[in-house]
């Protein structure tokens, strides 16, 4: 069937100026437009709608962090659309904005543009083959986002607001309406946008998986992939095994709230004076299914970004990556150890203590893999021989912020410690680390680094580093102080916490984190203004701006329909640079072998 | 040259991480946004772990930042001339050596805290509840167990928000939630324990100041969950029974009390 | 659309330099929509609502008044009350500026560690800010948030039909309502429970006046056109003064309670039962056979029973006839009903049954002192259903009563049902 | 599946040769144009979502606040006076006595049966049923009874003694047996009890809600006017309902099951108005309307007559439309 739908739009495209005479049908505007099968053109139009709701997450962040800081004054601009009587912020606006900053940027942000788009604009361009195993289903993968985006985006207007039960969703908040106003509605839609992203995503790991395993270029051996298709190959597999728990754990939510199975609520329940379900259920059972399918994801989350950052680290260091083997096993290893730590996220949770303890031992164990990847990214930039462009920039700052994240995660998996900062600042600032100074950062690098092969043009050097900048500073202004706040207890998800003496001197801090917040916010227009300003007017890039070595260079900027017009042939792998005996820095996957030159034996 | 001001430019910029970072928590103690002041038997234990992995993790950071920042400064291109990178795919002799040094030290930090964990959540003292603590939206209910010693008998005493305890006793405390998940969260007693609808938890401590320290909900429990303030009193045998008792009293009462007595 | 399309078709497959002015002709328009798109967005709907009172449209609707009528009474209450940033205390109202100040308004800081806008922090979000019981979670709240502007409060010390004193609502607040909604607001202290129940206070006098005007509509004479007389005889006299002093005299009014009868206790809770079961107090009736609440599952309290009974009558209203109507009455009928269903929808929630007390749990809304009790059985709970035992029991026999209902969540009996299960113990 | 390739160089990717020299087409514009049009329809949806602000209530008065302030300075000083409501001053002289006839027009609809649910083996004891009574019209004369017709404002009233037999109202087999009830301010009222089962007596707008143990009774004696009637029930049994109603003058009357009414000692020879209620009325607050120009008959159910001193003046028979009655 794939066969038979993807040559489709190749056929109609060597018809279509042989009957240009007669108008086309509508169905080929939307096919070539609108539902196109290309993976580049789905890559990037996951690309556009998850930077949209990258912008939206981060308004929502914005709301949440001025709500932290100066607790009950008017918010400006947002505060215009959701304010309660009298223009402050209501307290369960404040928890649907936490909810749906986490939920945007968790499931409509980081998963489907690593995933999504980079995943589909690169994989089969960086493998050499002309598009994906199934196209068709590649394209449904991105339109199953849209159910998504409309189920989340519409929450915020129904009765009660959105979700407002944190993206964690643990019951029976979120089981029974009368828990909260955002339980009502807006949770259900909560759930079918989940699934919705729940089926994009694993449509889309399935087409990864194919495309990885039978569609490589002839010479294209496993171990010469570049490491952003080990990151999206482990990242596929990552959910194709994790995303059915999430997916059943939703259903039964689901059930429960609205046929009444109780499976997360326990017997005689009361909330509001009525009964939270049919009982005989456990609130802990859905931690167990959801953290199965979110301690995964958090890898999903920032694997890819792992994998491009090594790419383009490489490229700017001119130099191959150092340990590539224990790359890969580490990736490997931090995916397989990743199924069995799930239950740090509940050692205060009333889980048997004694899990605890393994739970907390599994968990130090996979900071080896993140120990063995760092010191791997310090190796190769040790002798190497560093380009300085935007792309290395964001590059480096990925390393330097992931040790911070990885770093703090030490004292989450020391169960005595988590005692006190669970659900505390010091949580936040960990996450914020990993995903945010971690993977967004990793992401911009990569869009910086081939934008050039999606667009053709490269995007502006000097605006790009400003925007790396001023997001560093900003960046660091905001989460670095989260780790002290962490450490004087202060709670997460807190509409006002100063009315606790505890708490009550930390607000000069929030106030500081905050204007920091906006000030990250703020410059990410330059980003804006250098994206779309570069599409049209940026300097014409080459086949390969950066004389990288990967597949996808040696195709057109933009490639067209079929991506390459020669057929690759890889000769090695996509890491040889400054080789000795070589007249150029960089030799390509494809450029043919030389007598005389030394090549390691991969 | 430009390019190389350039290279220092950013070289310094990666070389602030770890300086500020350093600079940061060395500075907040001084001013007061620190560990908020520990009054519990328990709570030295989660403090000096909380300092060994600081001095640990600080040790890694400042090693790995540094190490970054020196490779950028020394391999800047521009500052190599036109000397090429170093052609090298790795070292398996430090592969292993990192691979084995984290296992090691991650293993020990594991099993070393294991005790402090047992003593906390596991070893629970042998004793009658002193309190019954019901979380609920947006409030702490206390249940006291009166004279008898025994929760569920006509002379428990009702109580919400305001949890007394005795000090330098062994406090346990029964845990509930009547509807959906709270945590019982005293930040200066290093205790926190998720309520769970369905389930009696124990959670027990001893304190060893007197003092009122807030009692905050650390789990999100609906919109009114930052409201969800308790606190907790801790006094002596004395003060402590005292209290009971004037608070028993009061529960009994059969007559209205004076207006100025309820203001 | 038709002839653009094989045209960038053609070109597309050509690759030609005149692609480019293609791509410009088409990217300028999606930029300048999405940027309109985004701001439009972002501008929302319209300015930050300023803090208001919303008048009481159901009742407006109900006494069919017209606009301008609905603004005269608008505006003769913020004449005498002022606005939720801005209250004012007449003095007949004997209430204390000072306080309210406290309590209304935004939440603000005006000097250090102290907070106004109490009410809005901490009591808007069910209340809302009129004190209507309408605020943004109440519709998820059972039983509903209590809606002031009637001026009827159950759990107090005084007889059914007056006021609660002071000390009344500061016991509510310090103590929150076990087995609703209410929390307890005993940490803020007392200086700022004394400054909401105050406000408490204005709110109800508000909404009591704002009642009675709307009422006084109906009242009218036909030479007043439909205006109230805006006097100081007629507004202050008439409509305030007869709500406020009913405030100042519930201090007067508390019910004086005997001492409890030297009986043996387990004597006094057996003819508490006898009384409990028997036909004289009655209280198996509602309370049923099991002391489960079970007996009347089918009665409103006073706030429901108002919306429900009009809703019904609106209702019943939509199935009359119009034929016999002239055009105008038919679209007076008309337009009274459309107002009604959207004041029903909008301004009211639906109206929910109260149930009677489980008497098993230990779980007392109204306080578990026995004090709280004999109130409660002497006076029965203005606005709900429970009625006064006073004429009917003796003071004793009351606190028999008292007796056996504070025993229920500690007796277990096999013989009436009373799953152990359900009882105190185990169930809390 | 036979061949998974996971390290093959001669395992050829499936299409790359068949596309091979047809990738002429220009990725970039039409990618573009795509993505944006994505975005924008992205955008879209969010605003079609945001319908949702619209706001459905009613619209609320906004008051006028500068005439408050006006308003507010004129109250806080005592000077501004006048009168508050209009007093009616007397002009005419003697007693008369009104009356008059309701009559339903057209065939009243049959009387919806009440649920009964409790006590059963009392209230609905031998298959007894129990019916809605808010409508009761004589089979014979057409006769609408239970309307309640009062005087609104009266310029004098003459002196009667209060009677010293308290009314009884009384409760019998889960049923009030009289629905609607008129009495003098201070006039006792004793609440009784004829079943052998419990009942409370909850008269609402007053402070009365009574356990009306079985077989007794207990006296109650209104202490304020109700204006229109107001509604009496039964808490226990809620489907029993009654209606009272309490009038400082006493001018006050209930129509008999023919539909008639009296009301004796009325001012004469001078204007009385007098007000008419139905639990029925579709009309504000119950007010009963009926096409009656000749007495100035109002929607508010207010007509207007002049007595003749010491003689009885007859409204005659007042046609009341099922549409006026909810049905």
């Amino acid at each position: 069937m794939s066969t038979v739908t993807h040559s489709s739009p190749g056929e109609s495209t060597t018809v279509a100026p042989a009957s240009a005479a007669k108008p086309r049908p509508v169905s080929e505007f939307l096919s070539t437009y609108v539902f196109s099968k290309d993976h580049k053109v789905i890559g990037l139009q996951f690309l556009f709608s998850t930077l949209v709701w990258f912008l939206i997450g981060g308004l929502l962040a914005l709301a949440v962090r001025w709500q932290v800081a100066w607790p009950w004054s008017d918010v400006p601009v947002l505060g215009k659309l959701f304010a309660q009587e009298g223009g402050q912020m209501s307290p369960e606006f404040y928890t649907m904005l936490f909810t749906m900053h986490a939920t945007v940027m968790i499931f409509l942000v980081i998963i489907p543009i690593l995933a999504g788009a980079f995943g589909n604009f690169l994989i089969p361009l960086m493998i050499g083959a002309d598009d994906m195993a199934f196209p068709t289903l590649n394209m449904l993968s991105y339109w199953f986002m849209w159910p998504a985006f409309i189920a989340f985006g519409a929450s915020f207007f129904v009765e009660g607001g959105a979700a407002s039960s944190g993206w964690t969703s643990y019951p029976p908040l979120t089981t029974n309406p009368a828990a909260s106003p955002g339980s009502g509605m807006g949770q259900t839609l909560w759930l079918i946008g989940l699934t919705f992203v729940g089926v994009s995503s694993m449509l889309g790991s399935v087409n990864y998986m194919t495309t990885i395993i039978l569609m490589r270029a002839p010479g294209m051996t496993m171990f010469r992939l570049p490491m952003t298709i080990w990151a999206m190959f482990i990242t596929a597999l990552l959910q194709a095994f994790a995303l059915p728990v999430l997916t059943a754990a939703g259903f039964m939510q689901l059930f429960d709230r609205s046929i009444g199975t109780g499976f997360f609520s326990p017997e005689g329940s009361m909330i509001n004076n009525e009964l939270t379900g049919a009982g005989g259920g456990q609130p802990l059972l859905w931690q167990h299914l959801f953290w199965f399918y979110s301690h995964p994801a958090v890898y999903i989350m920032i694997l890819p970004a792992m994998g491009m950052v090594s790419d383009i680290m490489t490229c700017f260091a001119r130099k191959p990556l150092f340990g590539y083997r224990p790359m890969v096993y580490s990736i490997a290893g931090i995916a397989g150890l990743g199924f069995i730590v799930w239950g740090h996220h509940m050692f205060i949770s009333g889980m048997n203590p004694a899990l605890g303890m393994t739970f907390m031992v599994s968990t130090m164990m996979i900071a080896l893999p993140s120990a063995v990847k760092t010191f791997n990214w310090l190796g190769t930039l040790w002798g190497g021989r560093i380009q300085f462009t935007t792309a290395m920039l964001f590059s480096v700052s990925f390393v330097s912020m992931f040790i911070i994240g990885g770093l703090s995660g030490i004292f989450m998996a020391a169960t005595p410690v988590d005692i006190f900062i669970h659900d505390t600042y010091f949580i936040v600032a960990h996450f914020h680390y990993v995903l945010f100074a971690g993977t967004a950062m990793g992401v911009w690098g990569a869009i910086y680094f081939w934008f050039p092969k999606m667009f053709g043009r490269t995007m502006n050097e000097f605006w790009g580093k400003v925007h790396f900048f001023l997001t560093f500073i900003f960046l660091n202004g905001t989460f670095f102080t989260m780790h002290i706040l962490g450490a004087v207890g202060f709670p997460r998800r807190l509409a006002d916490a100063y009315h606790y003496e505890t708490f009550h001197h930390l607000q000069p801090m929030n106030a500081f984190m905050t204007y920091c917040a906006i000030g990250m916010v703020a410059c990410q227009a330059i980003f804006a203004a250098n994206f779309f300003w570069s599409m049209f007017y940026g300097p014409k890039a080459g086949r390969n701006p950066w004389n990288s070595n990967g597949l996808e260079w040696t195709a057109p900027s933009p490639p067209g329909h079929g991506n390459f017009d020669v057929q690759p042939i890889v000769y090695r792998g996509p890491y040889e640079y400054s080789v000795p005996g070589c007249e150029k820095d960089h030799l390509m996957q494809t450029d043919p072998p030389v007598e005389g030159m030394v090549v390691a034996a991969h | 040259m430009r390019n190389r001001l350039a290279g220092i430019f950013w070289s310094i910029l990666f070389l602030a991480v770890p300086v500020l970072g350093v600079g940061v928590f060395a500075i907040a103690p001084s001013i007061d946004v620190w560990l908020p002041k520990d009054v519990s038997s328990h709570g030295k234990e989660i403090d000096s772990l909380f300092y060994f992995i600081l001095a640990l993790t600080g040790i890694v950071f400042i090693v790995t930042e540094m190490l970054l920042f020196w490779f950028i400064w020394k391999y800047d291109a521009a500052a190599r001339g036109d000397e090429k990178a170093t052609y090298i795919h790795g070292s398996h002799t430090l592969e292993v050596i990192w691979t084995i040094i984290p296992a090691v030290t991650m293993l020990f930090l594991a099993i070393y805290q294991m005790n402090a964990w047992a003593d906390m959540k596991m070893r629970r003292p042998v004793m009658k509840p002193t309190v019954e603590v019901v979380a609920r939206q947006f409030e702490w209910r206390l249940r006291y167990p009166g004279p008898d010693g025994d929760l569920g008998t006509p002379d428990d005493l009702f109580l919400v928000n305001d949890l007394h305890v005795p000090v330098d006793e062994d406090i346990l405390i029964q845990l509930k939630s009547m509807d959906v998940l709270h945590s019982f969260f005293l930040p200066n007693l290093r205790m926190k324990q998720d309520a769970v609808p369905g389930m009696k938890i124990p959670v027990w401590f001893k304190a060893t100041e007197t003092g009122q320290y807030d009692l905050v909900c650390a789990e999100l429990c609906g919109w009114g969950h930052y409201k969800m303030k308790g606190r907790i009193t801790i006094e002596s045998r004395e003060d402590y029974d005292a209290w009971l008792e004037a608070k028993y009293r009061e529960q009994e009462a059969t007559q209205p009390e004076p207006m100025d007595e309820i203001l | 659309m038709t002839h653009f399309l094989p045209f960038l078709v053609t070109a597309m497959n050509r690759h030609s330099t005149f692609m480019c002015r293609n791509r410009f002709s088409l990217s300028p328009v999606a930029l300048v929509l999405t940027v309109c798109g985004s701001l439009l967005f972002v501008s929302g709907c319209g300015k930050t609502p300023a803090a208001s009172f919303r008048p009481n449209m159901v009742e407006a609707a109900k006494q069919r008044l017209k606009p301008e009528q609905e603004e005269q009474v608008a505006t003769i209450l913020e004449a005498m009350f002022g606005t939720p940033d801005n209250p004012i205390a007449m003095p007949e109202t004997g209430l204390d500026i000072g306080k309210l100040r406290l309590a209304a308004g935004p939440v603000h800081s005006d000097i250090v560690g102290r907070k106004n806008g109490l009410f809005r922090e901490h009591c808007s979000h069910c209340h809302g800010v009129t004190g209507d019981g309408m605020g943004p979670t109440a519709a998820f709240l059972n039983p509903y948030p209590r809606d002031y502007r009637p001026g009827w409060f159950k759990f107090k010390s005084t007889e059914r039909a007056d006021k609660p004193t002071h000390g009344d609502l500061v016991t509510i607040l310090n103590n929150g309502i076990y087995g609703t909604s209410m929390p307890s607001f005993e940490l803020l202290g007392e200086a700022k429970v004394d400054a909401l129940v105050e406000y408490v206070k204005y709110l109800s006098m508000r909404g009591e006046a704002e009642l009675n005007m709307m009422r006084y509509f109906f009242e009218l004479d036909d030479e007043d056109e439909g205006k109230l007389p805006e006097t100081r005889d007629f507004l202050v006299e008439e409509i305030l003064l007869p709500v406020a002093e009913r405030w100042q005299e519930a201090e007067d009014a508390v019910i004086e309670v005997p001492e409890m009868p030297e009986v043996d206790l387990a004597e006094s809770i057996a003819m508490g039962k006898e009384l409990f079961y028997g036909n004289k107090a009655n209280c198996v009736k509602c309370h049923g056979v099991t002391a489960l609440g079970d007996g009347q599952a089918n009665d409103y309290d006073d706030w429901n029973k108002v919306v429900k009974q009009w809703s019904d009558e609106v209702q019943s209203s939509h199935e009359v006839s119009t034929k016999e109507m002239s055009r105008e009455e038919k679209a007076e009928h008309r337009e009274y009903l459309a107002r009604a269903d959207k004041a029903l929808a909008g301004d009211a929630l639906e109206p929910r049954t109260i149930q009677p007390r489980n008497l098993r749990q230990a779980i007392y809304r109204g306080g578990r002192r026995p004090i709280d009790f004999y109130y409660r059985i002497h006076a029965g709970i203005n606005g709900a259903p429970m009625p006064a035992a006073a004429g009917t029991l003796t003071p004793d026999e009351i606190w028999h009563v008292v007796n056996y209902i504070r025993s229920l969540p500690y007796e277990f009996d096999g013989e009436l049902g009373a799953d152990r299960s359900m009882v105190a113990r185990d169930r809390l | 599946m036979r061949n998974l390739c996971l390290s093959r160089e001669n395992c050829l990717p499936r299409r790359v040769g068949l596309t091979l020299g047809v990738s002429s087409r220009p990725g970039l514009q039409w990618s573009v144009a795509n993505c944006l049009l994505c975005t924008m329809l992205l955008c879209m949806t969010l605003l079609c979502t945001m319908t949702g602000c619209g706001q459905s209530r009613l619209p609320a008065p906004t008051p006028d606040s500068e005439a408050a302030i006006a308003l507010r300075a004129s109250l806080a000083s005592d000077s501004a006076g006048g009168a508050g409501g209009s007093e009616v001053v007397s002009t005419g002289t003697g007693w008369g006595t009104l009356t008059g006839r309701f009559v339903f027009v057209g065939s009243p609809p049959a009387a919806k049966q009440l649920i009964v649910d409790k006590d059963t083996a009392v209230c609905t004891a031998e298959g007894r049923k129990l019916f809605d009574q808010s409508l009761q019209v004589d089979e014979a004369t057409g006769g609408l009874a239970n309307v309640v017709v009062f005087a609104r404002k009266v310029s004098r009233v003459k002196e009667r003694e209060m009677p010293e037999e308290p009314l009884v109202f009384d409760q019998k087999v889960c049923e009030f047996l009289t629905p609607v009830f008129a009495a003098r301010v201070g006039q006792p009222i004793d609440v009784r009890n004829s079943d052998p089962i419990g009942h409370n007596t909850n008269v609402s707008g007053t402070s009365f809600n009574q356990l009306i143990p079985a077989g007794e009774g207990t006296l109650f004696t209104p202490a304020r006017e109700t204006g229109m009637p107001t509604m009496v029930t039964c808490n226990i049994h809620p489907w029993m309902k009654a209606y009272a109603v309490f009038r400082e003058d006493g001018y006050v009357a209930v129509t008999a099951a023919d539909g008639s009414f009296t009301i004796p000692d009325l001012p004469a020879g001078e204007e009385v108005e007098l007000q008419v209620w139905h639990e029925r009325s579709t009309g504000p607050n119950g007010a009963l309307a009926a096409d009656m120009p000749e007495l100035g008959w109002s929607s508010k159910g207010r007509f207007t007559v002049t007595l003749e001193a010491d003689g009885t003046t007859d409204i005659g028979e007042v046609q009341i439309p099922a549409s006026a009655v909810g049905s």
